[in-house]
């Protein structure tokens, strides 16, 4: 007779489940993705997953944990998608697997694996290698040079010349240096008036890639695998600041709408402030969790030294995480007032 | 004003004490086992800090400076300093035992805080008057006081996580550190933009 | 009436596989050859033995008393011989042994005299006086003594009493049935109490999922010419669970740190209230109840089983299938596997489900949790199981109770939506028990304390007085031999020998005295001791007297062997 | 040169006074630490700390002349408490730890010599002299005092036995996690 503790009823639910639909959500983000901006990001999920993989077995391995049930879950392979997705598409696959084995030993497995790490690993590896590797992690293709397959694999594994080919930057990299080169004498309206690198919204094609991660983003919304306190929030914080600063100055600041399209902003919204191990679990908190991060990104991307500041934000965010808990901390049955 | 913004900003968030500057680890490892010492531990020294800067401000000013004896700073600094946290301590014994028990030899421990010294220090360096002193003293505590508590908060929870045995209570709480100090840079160039 | 209900958060909503059991109505089952009456059946006190081997027993006599306020009598449950008063296994999830009176049945059923009661005319203090040698408990499954729920609080006035009928639990049917069946009794025990407690309204609450259950009452409420409300309410289990129903009905949140009469609510059981007629108008104790045998079975239904059946007669009337596995006594969100089958029916039994691995499917294994706050959504108390589980678990208990673990109600709609299939209802339990068992500890510990403490002042007082005696006899010592050379210079021959005599015979004297005295004080300090000790332990100290005073008496009638050591320890003992 | 002297000098004095005067007015009187310890402690006054009583021990600790690791009773988790109470490292206990005991009189062979009862810090034995002697159960301790002064070895400790009343429920143990590694 197996040994069960009541309850004897289970629902039918499972992490892999809450895992694999969280990869199908990326999908759509991820199409786009390639479609624009070439089949290289397809590439570099593969070195990605592998290399989580094979960390996550090294280090069960080594806590004599089994590998199947944890292996199985796809939290791993959710952290390596995240950080191929976060980094730039052609970076020299060394860095990705620096960033992913980070991440996978040092931000998960040192802390015990599996839902008990405080740090999100993803944005972790973003936030070393990007403090590590500053240029390599800020050199991004061409968004009109349509590349073919070969030329990008060459340069993800060769050693040509890196910087001859990729002299670009995001977009929100783009007016920021624009900006600041400037010295006021260019406003947001005449820089992101070259409809080729600034699209309609947020940067040619890179408006589509955040589309789709949004379309990802409700369809998880829709299924119940993440809630809207924190996806919400996250928006709200990031609309505020920008709206309100685009309000005071347009010509300085650009629109809320090319802030959200931009960067890590949907990705960050939909994927990575909705990780529940590091977040906030209370809804109050999360409501504060999202919105600070919302706040902080735009803050660290428009005022700060680095090109985004999805993933810094996060951080801080996962450091007063424990706090923000205690204090709101929701009444219990029979205690409200 | 917008002067006195950047300064705390500074202080407190990119060039913060303990994670940027690297000073004062040594009660940042200690006192933050728990979320209550911490708030203790994090209460006096913003406390000892901020008339410490004040104190040794005075000191530079009108003791040293005017007889030419700066090559005395750093000795008395640490002399005043030490004489301050022994009176907060004697305080702090007869109005709040619990505190004071809870805070136990980290009190004592604030006189050898590098922190406490290296502010006044670089107040000093940084050619701050009065009034900027303290303030950047008070927000370098302010710094060192949030991070030691969400420290403390961080600590609470990986307490109860099955950390690989070797990595148990001070090498995880080092990785937590420096993870903690990663995430801080991201603040870099907040206070510069103009 | 249109009733307004309220909802409660959290809950969930499992299968509820009630339709097998409700088909047939209810039997009852055979009287068995043995029975063995458990005397610990509710909440409180365990009952007293009234009864010793080879006595006879009638049906309904009483076989426990009620220890005190909180606890309930026992009751035989039919007629025959008491064959055993000793510990047998309980139905217990320990599967640890309970005092138990054995019975071998001789199947005449022959009742006591029984008295019927006129509620009406008896002080309300009576009532409660007979629902408690009645052995009238919560057959909810609780099994809290009902007549001290009966009492209003004295300064909140009582606004409603809530009948649960509910029966949330999946399986379980035996509420139902009983509904469908006896309605009439119900709704006569549900004016006692309402007598007893004078609320201002009486709201009878079952589940939406059993429309029989809510005709029948509503019949039975009109046919009495009763004003109480049968209100249907929506499917949702812990809709069952006495404070979650009380929030549906009233939109009252009883906290666990209250008891629900102080907020002017009080809920009952539907079977209580039907046992509670039984005992008022017939005079007719706890003696029997109705279990719901379901699952895995050939003949899946309700049964009126007697209290103290052996768990395997009962599963026999069910017959279970080939491939069954397990017995859960209880509902399968709550219940828990039979240790032994040789357990008894007890008063809390209210269903047993036979498991199969295709029931109950063996768990999958338990993963880490990763906070997704699922849990938090189901608990119907608004906790946050997965911070009481990260606690729990790294054995953290003072934050678990920080974080309200004893709010938990162990209703198991945590582990039931949980993705990492951790058993939180077990780690909570555990913790809940480590916590008790810790201020067990603490009790002991601070009650050695002060025992200790009295102990060494007692040790310190006596040393100081033994001190002044020994001052005092030499004293006296020296004031006697002072004088006396003075006087017997004339006769200094003769005069050493009595004089001797005298000594001895005035130490003698002291010694004695002395002796005495410290008896006595001994006495005087002894009692003081017992003074903060519990009932029990005084029982447990009159019946170690009890033990001793036949050796004692043989004792002083044999000759002392070794006075002299009995001499020395005595002294040893000042 | 004098004037730095006059001036290290001159702050030596003015510091001094402060903190000399701060010494009295903010004088403490007595330990409170010592009843936070002692509400630790089991209570069981065996001495197998080496001190007299629980409370000589907690005095002995606050004072930091003992170690934390010295009772047995308290176990490993009472160690664990008062590290966290004194800020103090955990340390392995200084003894075996044993399951909680109960001492039994073996009624058959005691003489009533009352060696017991005086040895018992509890009055946990109840008896008179020449007659037999019994341990109160909920009473005793387990301390183990009374054992060493039978005469006749009528004593002996056991464990306490699993009953309903003291029942706990287990940790969930089937994690699949192994759990050797539990340190």
């Amino acid at each position: 007779m197996d040994f069960i503790t009541p309850p004897y009823l289970t629902q039918n639910v499972s992490v892999r489940r809450v895992m694999l639909q969280v990869l199908a959500a990326l999908i759509p983000g991820i199409a786009a993705y390639a479609w624009l901006l070439g089949p290289a990001v397809l590439m570099q999920i593969a070195i990605a997953t592998a290399t989580a993989l094979l960390a996550e077995a090294a280090m069960l391995k080594l806590q004599d944990k089994p590998l199947g049930p944890f292996l199985g879950d796809g939290s791993a392979i959710v952290t390596a998608w995240l950080i191929a997705l976060a980094f730039p598409p052609l970076a020299p696959w060394w860095l990705i697997v620096v960033g992913t084995a980070f991440a996978i030993v040092v931000a998960k497995h040192l802390y015990g694996g599996l839902g008990q790490n405080p740090f999100n690993p993803a944005m972790i590896a973003f936030a070393v290698c990007i403090v590590s590797f500053p240029a390599l992690m800020s050199q991004w293709p061409p968004i009109n040079a349509q590349a073919n397959f070969v030329d990008q694999l060459a340069l993800v594994f060769g050693q040509s010349p890196r910087l001859d080919a990729l002299s670009g930057a995001t977009p929100l990299d783009a007016l920021k240096t624009a900006l600041k080169l400037g010295e006021g004498s260019t406003s947001v309206a005449t820089v992101t008036a070259d409809a080729a690198v600034f699209g309609r919204i947020a940067g040619h094609g890179w408006e589509w890639v955040a589309a789709g991660y949004l379309l990802g983003g409700i369809w998880l919304w829709g299924r119940k695998v993440i809630g809207w306190h924190v996806s919400m929030s996250f928006l709200a914080g990031m609309t505020l600041i920008s709206g309100a600063l685009w309000l005071w100055n347009p010509a300085h600041f650009a629109n809320p709408l090319f802030h959200l399209f931009s960067g890590g902003s949907m990705l960050g919204a939909f994927f990575i402030v909705t990780d529940p191990v590091s977040g906030c679990t209370t809804p109050r908190g999360k409501l504060i969790f999202g919105f600070s991060a919302g706040l902080l990104a735009y803050l660290i991307r428009v005022f700060g030294g680095y090109p985004d500041g999805v993933a810094f934000a996060v951080l801080l965010l996962n450091l007063c995480v424990p706090i923000i808990d205690l204090y709101t901390q929701p009444p219990i049955f029979g205690m409200k007032k | 004003m917008t002067h006195y913004l950047f300064i705390i900003i500074g202080a407190v968030l990119v060039n913060n004490v303990v994670l940027v500057k690297i000073l004062g680890l040594c009660p940042f490892m200690g006192v933050s086992k728990k979320l209550d010492t911490a708030f203790g531990m994090g209460a006096a020294t913003t406390f000892v800090l901020t008339v410490a800067t004040g104190a040794s401000y005075v000191i530079d000013h009108l003791l040293l400076a005017p007889f030419g004896l700066e090559y005395l700073r750093t000795l008395s600094f640490i002399v005043t300093i030490a004489a301050v946290v022994q009176l907060t301590e004697m305080v702090i014994q007869k109005t709040s035992p619990l505190l004071h028990q809870v805070l136990g030899i980290y009190l004592p421990l604030i006189t050898t805080n590098c922190a406490v010294l290296g502010v006044p220090l670089l107040n000093v360096a940084n050619k701050y008057n009065f009034l900027e002193s303290l303030v950047f003293g008070a927000a370098s505590a302010i710094g060192f006081s949030m991070v030691l508590i969400l420290f403390a908060g961080i600590r609470e929870r990986v307490d109860g996580a099955d950390v690989p045995v070797p990595f148990r209570g001070v090498a995880i709480s080092m990785v937590t550190a420096g993870l903690m100090s990663l995430a801080f840079m991201g603040f870099a160039g907040l206070d510069k933009y103009q | 009436m249109l009733q307004r209900l309220f909802k409660f958060k959290g809950g969930v909503k499992p299968a509820t596989n009630k339709a097998p059991s409700v088909q047939a109505p209810i039997r009852i089952a055979p009287i068995p050859p043995r029975l063995v009456v458990p005397l610990h059946q509710s909440i409180g006190g365990q009952p007293t033995p009234l009864v010793e081997v080879g006595d006879r027993v009638l049906k309904g006599q009483r076989i426990g008393a009620a220890d005190k306020w909180v606890s309930a009598a026992v009751h035989a449950p039919t007629s025959g011989t008491v064959i055993a008063v000793e510990e047998r296994v309980a139905a217990h999830p320990s599967g640890l042994p309970t005092l138990s009176v054995v019975i071998e049945t001789d199947g005449q059923d022959a009742w006591i005299e029984r008295h019927s009661f006129d509620h009406a005319s008896l002080e309300p203090e009576r009532v409660r006086e007979i629902l408690r040698d009645s052995g009238v408990v919560g057959l909810g499954g609780a099994v809290f003594p009902s007549h001290v729920k009966l009492t209003p609080a004295a300064s909140v006035p009582m606004d409603e009493l809530v009948i649960n009928g509910a029966e949330c639990e999946p399986f379980m049917t035996c509420d139902d049935l009983l509904m469908r069946e006896r309605a009439e009794g119900i709704v006569r025990g549900v004016a006692i109490f309402r007598d007893l407690l004078r609320p201002k309204r009486v709201l009878i609450g079952i589940e939406d999922n059993k429309p029989e259950a809510v005709a029948a009452m509503q019949a039975a409420v009109e046919a009495l010419g009763e004003n109480f409300e049968v209100v249907a309410v929506p499917t949702r289990y812990p809709a069952g669970g006495a404070k979650q129903l009380i929030r549906v009905l009233t939109g009252k949140e009883v906290p666990a740190s209250k008891r629900s009469p102080e907020m002017g609510v009080q809920c009952f059981n539907v079977a209580t209230a039907y046992s509670a007629w039984r005992a008022i108008a017939f005079g007719e104790p706890v003696i029997s109840r109705i279990v719901t045998l379901t699952g895995n079975v050939e003949q899946p239904g309700n049964w009126e089983i007697l209290l103290g059946t052996p768990m395997q007669e009962v599963i026999a009337l069910a017959g279970p299938k080939a491939d069954t596995n397990r017995f859960v006594m209880g509902g399968p969100m709550m219940g828990f596997d039979l240790p032994d089958l040789s357990a008894p029916v007890v008063k809390a039994t209210n269903c047993i489900i036979a498991g199969s691995p295709a029931l109950f499917p063996p768990p999958a294994p338990e993963m880490p949790c990763i906070r997704c706050g699922a849990c938090a959504l189901a608990c119907p108390h608004e906790l946050q199981p997965f911070e009481l589980y990260w606690f729990s678990r790294s054995r953290n208990f003072g934050k678990a109770q920080e974080y309200n673990l004893f709010d938990c109600i162990e209703c198991g709609c945590c582990s039931y939506v949980c993705p990492s299939h951790i058993p939180l209802v077990q780690y909570f339990r555990f913790a809940k028990s480590e916590i008790w068992s810790r201020e067990r500890d603490k009790n002991m510990a601070d009650a050695a304390k002060a025992r200790f403490e009295f102990r060494n002042e007692r040790d310190e007082r006596e040393k100081a007085e033994k001190a002044e005696r020994l001052a005092k006899a030499a004293a006296a010592k020296a004031a006697e031999k002072k004088p006396a050379p003075a006087e017997t210079p004339p006769a200094p021959a003769e005069a050493p020998a009595p004089q001797t005599v005298d000594a001895e015979a005035a130490k003698k004297a002291a010694i004695a005295a002395a002796m005495e005295r410290a008896r006595l004080q001994r006495e005087a300090a002894q009692p003081k001791n017992t003074d903060g000790l519990t009932i029990a332990q005084r029982k447990e100290i009159a019946e170690i007297e009890k033990r001793r005073a036949p050796l004692q008496a043989q004792q002083q009638t044999t000759p002392n062997a070794d006075a002299a050591q009995t001499q020395n320890s005595q002294k040893d003992q000042q | 040169m004098l004037t730095a002297i006059l001036i290290m000098a001159l702050g030596a004095i003015v510091l001094g006074a402060a903190l000399g005067y701060a010494s009295i007015k903010f004088k403490v009187e007595g330990n409170p630490l010592v009843e936070k310890i002692e509400a630790i402690l089991p209570q069981t006054q065996c001495g197998q700390c080496g001190y007299p009583g629980c409370k000589p021990y907690a005095e002995a600790i606050a004072e930091g002349e003992a170690d934390i690791n010295k009772c047995p009773p308290g176990g490993m988790e009472g160690v664990r408490k008062l590290a966290d109470l004194l800020g103090r490292e955990v340390k392995p206990l200084d003894a075996e730890e044993k399951p909680k005991q109960l001492a039994i009189i073996d009624e058959q062979l005691c003489i009533g010599c009352t060696l017991c009862i005086q040895a018992c810090p509890v009055d946990a034995i109840v008896g008179a002299a020449k007659q037999m002697h019994t341990v109160v159960e909920s009473l005793c301790t387990g301390c183990e005092l009374c054992v060493k002064p039978c005469p006749v070895e009528c004593i002996r400790m056991e464990p306490i036995a699993e009953k309903i009343d003291n029942w706990k429920w287990k940790y969930p143990v089937f994690e699949i996690k192994p759990a050797r590694r539990a340190a």
